[in-house]
């Protein structure tokens, strides 16, 4: 059952506001602040490319989680592992993956980081060990598992961040990979996206005790919530996190957002009002970022609106792309299927 | 007759069954104030309360489960899970529980439930969202797995299936919701085990279920033109199964062939080729043929997809060959 | 991971001693007695008679348990329901059922309470309530689940009563069951039958947080745990939790005992040592229960040999009412595959 | 040749494989401590230690996706599910992640898993552990399923699997484990996807896989008395399938017959008799026939469970029949 303090914890002005310490360098904070506004753009243009039929199937967007993902994504190395879901475009984009390549793929096209045969759900990326995005809910969990468990088996210093929806702790598969995750002491961090909905669902109908976090302790896991509308937070958070996935404790961290649109494009979302909706939108992590480096000068209006420009100008270039790159052609249809099968499968 | 979609076809038998019988309710995500993922169950929470319409928690095993051990208890529940591909993550319940009980405890308990689900694909939903798997629930005897084509059928099965005693699987399609059709008023039942003769004719047999029957009438529609008479039969359920429908008209036609949107090895199609040639061996003037889909992961873009999904001109041109009028 | 502090209270030792306040009257505890012996005898007996070859399949006993089960089991009221597992023969008796007709169903007798085609892990019994038990690991956690709907769509009053193993909790099937009861309220109990091993897996090899009981907080359950090895202490534990089921309020409940036994007839338990055997085993329920009710002048001696004597006859006549069922017909094969078929199945 | 168990022949690919390569290790239920359910692992754990002989908690979605995930990273995972039964609370792993990442990712990843586990009945385990699931993940795409019958395939196609580069799962069964049999010692590979001719014949093909082709040698045997030639064809595994052996056979003895455990509608004899029948109609003097496992969860009493299982005399009699010397 849902305590009245913890529901109103669940709304975004009680959150920390305290001023932020930053040790990076400008450099780096204008790199985090140029990739929230890419991943904003980016999926402000793939809205507009769905409805102009470019794009099909199910498009799940970033809107609104920028800095949950921001956060949790740029602490990491070379050499550590993502694992994601459905919604991962910004997730992809934060590991560095050319922005032409998932727009191309998100156009079903050729030079598509999956060469069109995954779509928006199921973007993936070797080189920087991103390794999908899954679409049944919380079944990539026990992939990171299987992820982390290969770190501690190749006794290698890598960390597996597994980012994954509030809705999905509902399901049987996150309870066994984070259970044996706990068991096995991995290096894995898991981020719930908490955007307070699966679908049209909220937390408390999903979940009998909605503090997500809370759920660490009963995996073996230090559990900790943060305030996913502050990207310092967050990535203060994944700092810890990181360090302590180092000593073999893995992290829970449940990071509270929002989704600015529907589930998915073709959800218009009536199940909220426009003022919880307003009310979000007003803590918006871009917005909030960009004051938070205002005030401590790391930033200036004229950089934002350069950055901005970029941006807008990488996102044009992406289509572009994409709409040059061909269709896998059919002949294909059989590719990847097995590796090197034997004459009659 | 009123006219109706598929959707809405469903959405009216599930109106009257819980109107008619308040052991009747409804279970599964986002059935409720989001009105079904589909839309099937729309403007039913407001009818008949949350208790009746229970939006659940994305948790397939505690839907299945749910509802079978509630049906123990004399309810009768008609789960929805989302879309067939989530049904892996559940479907211990169904096969392991639902499908045994009434057997496996001698006769002494009953599991009266129903699980709607759409299969297929379509729209680029891609490999985990696009798959056919009934044949695996056919597959398992304690099972009912029933596979309506049109809206008026939609409505009857629904409403008999929901009334019998079995554990049965209820199979929509994605691309058939908007399917418009007439559609009884009221009480209309289609009972379970009967295939239906969608269209009569001489030269030969395709057999079909879901989707793929429109497929099978658009062929024989083109074959017609050819001066092919093609019998195009909606077998409705898998199991059970009515091989005798099937039968009699293939010793009447000679050439059977088989269109299903599920993978060809193992797929429905193999039993139905499997049986005919057992039951009418004499009678066939050429191999039973298959027309499935094509046998990937369905893939995204829709060059591929395209690729991957039976074709017309596939049943039109194997339709050809085999009654040799290439 | 495992706290020290944690790790010991698995030891028997540690386990509440206090003298035990009985308001029940003579009979119900002598009752409660008689079933404790009957269980153990009619285990052993089990026993001989697998080796006998007259039962077969898997087959697990119940041998050391027998304090959770009838001190759960005694406070349900005749319309409260019973969902189980495959180790249960023990709790069909506890609920009333014949011991010859379940004998004559782990014989595959027609008389059986399945008829035959259940066997040991599928006993059944309608009349009461005993919802039957369930060879997949925690599989019939979400039939709980529903049974308590049941009750809470049929507004009535009754309590379900949720056998399940320590293993089983590893499980996801137990996580969504779980987490849905408390969603809805349900009036279900969960007694957690923790024989600190699932085969040869400990509890501390199979979950992160090896306090079981724990989970009820996250799961909106009151969650409580108790020392299986009393009978009283499990009684008392129950007929709380039915108060709160009442209500509304699920509980939790981890009732820490041991298997003498292997985990099946088969099993040799070569993974425990003699030493840990007997350490529990010197906690015997039977004899525990036995010495509470003689210091509180609730039983005698002879009493004790009477219901010895007693259950004996009654194990005796059991098998031999089961030696004397026929198998069942194989014209029978079909027989329960469906109600009412069509004629074509 | 030394003479080994099944059990034996797995246990010594599993002891090669892992010495030769060191990114192989096994995970599964009480692969350990406790030897395996089955004992097949028995005595690894002293000589891997426990984290290339991993046992798990009973979570077989977390057993076959951290053998996916570790996979994907380059490590050579073998899984065992415990029985096939329990593989339905961790199949989604198996197919919608498993056998789909190679194709939805482009080509981008590979998933190099085993995952082992008995199907079959045999010794009254009931309803639910007593199922034939194969033919579901036969189905599959992306899968392979392999299967063999003697010590030498067990261990030689155990071996081949582990080395292949694609999700297999790999069927043993649970009254298999004892039998005895010649094992070349060491390096003794056998490919995929070709089936093995057991015994060579002219009269009836009896096509089988897994335990049921030893009850077609058996066939076999007392055919001979008859005078009917049988070939016995040992599919050793269900996708890659090798019809090209089979249906070799076919044309030479022109009656073919389908023997395995599982339930008939939708099993796997299905397949084989739609590919025969396609592809070898006119070589055909008789319909493809099949004895199958009766369509029934197992029943536990000893009467029921004999009745239920395919039977010796059913495959003699069902021959006999069909070449026309009954
Ligand atoms: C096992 C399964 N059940 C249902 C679905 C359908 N579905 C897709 S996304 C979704 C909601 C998930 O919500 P959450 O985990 O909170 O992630 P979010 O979409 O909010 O980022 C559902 C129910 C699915 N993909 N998989
Ligand atoms: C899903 C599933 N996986 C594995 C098994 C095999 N199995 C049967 S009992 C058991 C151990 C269960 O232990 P626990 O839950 O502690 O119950 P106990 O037997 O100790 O009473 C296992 C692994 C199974 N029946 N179901
Ligand atoms: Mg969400
Ligand atoms: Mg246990």
């Amino acid at each position: 059952m849902v305590k009245e303090a913890e529901r109103t914890f669940l709304q975004p002005q009680t959150m920390s506001n305290e001023p932020t310490e930053f040790y990076e360098s400008d450099e780096e904070l204008l790199r985090m602040f140029a990739m929230m506004v890419l991943i904003r753009r980016f999926e402000d243009k793939t809205y507009e490319m769905y409805t102009r039929a470019r794009i099909g199937g199910y498009c799940h967007m970033n809107h609104g989680e920028e800095a949950t993902i921001v956060g949790s994504i740029f602490p990491l190395r070379d050499h550590d592992w993502i694992v994601s879901f459905y919604r991962e475009h910004g997730h992809i984009l934060a590991r560095g993956a050319e922005p032409r390549r998932v727009m191309a793929e998100l156009f079903g096209r050729q030079d598509g980081v999956s060469h069109g045969r995954g779509g928006s759900m199921h973007l993936f990326d070797a080189n920087r060990r991103f390794m999908g995005g899954y679409g049944i809910v919380a079944g990539h969990m026990p992939l990171a598992l299987g992820v982390g468990y290969s770190t501690k088996y190749r006794k290698q210093d890598e960390i597996t961040l597994c980012l994954t929806g509030d809705g999905g702790m509902a399901n049987g598969a996150s309870h066994e990979a984070l259970n044996m995750i706990g068991l096995y002491h991995l290096p894995v961090v898991t981020l719930i996206v908490n955007n307070l909905y699966g679908m049209g669902t909220t937390v408390e109908e999903s979940a009998a005790n909605p503090n997500l976090w809370e759920r660490g302790e009963m995996y073996g896991h230090h559990g900790v919530r943060v305030d996913g509308m502050d990207v310092m937070a967050v990535k203060r958070t994944m700092e810890d996190a990181m360090r302590r996935a180092s000593d073999g404790q893995p992290t829970l961290i449940e990071a509270m957002t929002y989704r600015y649109r529907g589930h998915s494009v073709a959800d218009a979302a009536r199940y909220r009002t426009a003022e919880e909706v307003q009310s979000w939108r007003d803590q918006d992590p871009i917005e909030r970022f960009y004051r938070q480096l205002l005030d401590a000068g790391r930033i200036t209006e004229e950089q934002r609106a350069q950055i901005e420009a970029q941006v807008d100008a990488q996102v044009d270039e992406a289509v572009e792309f994409a709409e040059q790159s061909p269709q896998p052609d059919p002949s294909g249809l059989l590719d990847f299927l097995y590796v090197d099968p034997p004459p009659n499968v | 007759m009123p006219v109706l979609t598929y959707r809405q076809a469903l959405n009216e038998a599930l109106r009257e069954e819980m109107n008619r019988d308040e052991s009747v309710f409804c279970l599964g995500e986002e059935i409720g104030r989001f009105g079904g993922s589909y839309r099937v169950t729309e403007g039913l929470l407001d009818e008949f309360g949350p208790e009746r319409i229970l939006a659940t928690p994305i948790s397939e095993l505690g839907i299945i489960g749910l509802a079978t051990g509630a049906a123990m208890t004399g309810l009768r529940p008609v789960a929805e899970i989302m879309t067939i591909n989530f049904i892996m993550v559940g479907m211990d319940q169904l096969v392991n529980n639902a499908a045994k009980i009434p057997y496996m405890f001698g006769g002494e308990a009953q599991v009266p439930i129903v699980v709607r689900t759409p299969s297929g694909a379509g729209h680029q939903l891609t490999a985990q969202h696009s798959q056919v798997l009934e044949v695996w629930f056919a597959y398992v005897p304690g099972m009912y797995v029933v596979a309506p084509s049109t809206p008026a059928d939609a409505k009857g099965l629904l409403k008999t299936c929901i009334r019998d005693n079995n554990p049965i699987l209820f199979v929509e399609n994605v691309l058939l919701y908007n399917d418009k059709g007439e559609v009884p008023d009221g009480e209309h039942i289609v009972p379970l085990g009967k295939a239906a003769i969608r269209r009569e004719g001489d030269d030969v047999t395709i057999v079909s279920y879901s989707r793929m029957v429109n497929v099978a009438l658009q062929a024989a529609d083109a074959l017609a033109d050819d001066g092919i008479s093609a019998e195009v039969i909606d077998l409705r359920s898998l199991r059970p199964l009515d091989m005798d429908t099937v039968l009699a008209s293939v010793r009447k036609t000679n050439h059977a062939m088989i269109v299903h949107e599920g993978w060809r090895k193992y797929g429905a199609g193999a039993e139905i080729a499997a049986q005919i040639q057992e039951l009418a061996f004499d009678y066939l003037d050429h191999p039973v043929q298959r027309v499935t889909g094509a046998e990937v992961p369905l893939p995204y873009a829709q060059s591929l997809e395209a690729a991957a999904l039976p074709q017309l001109e596939f049943v039109v041109d194997g339709a050809r060959t085999m009654v040799g009028k290439r």
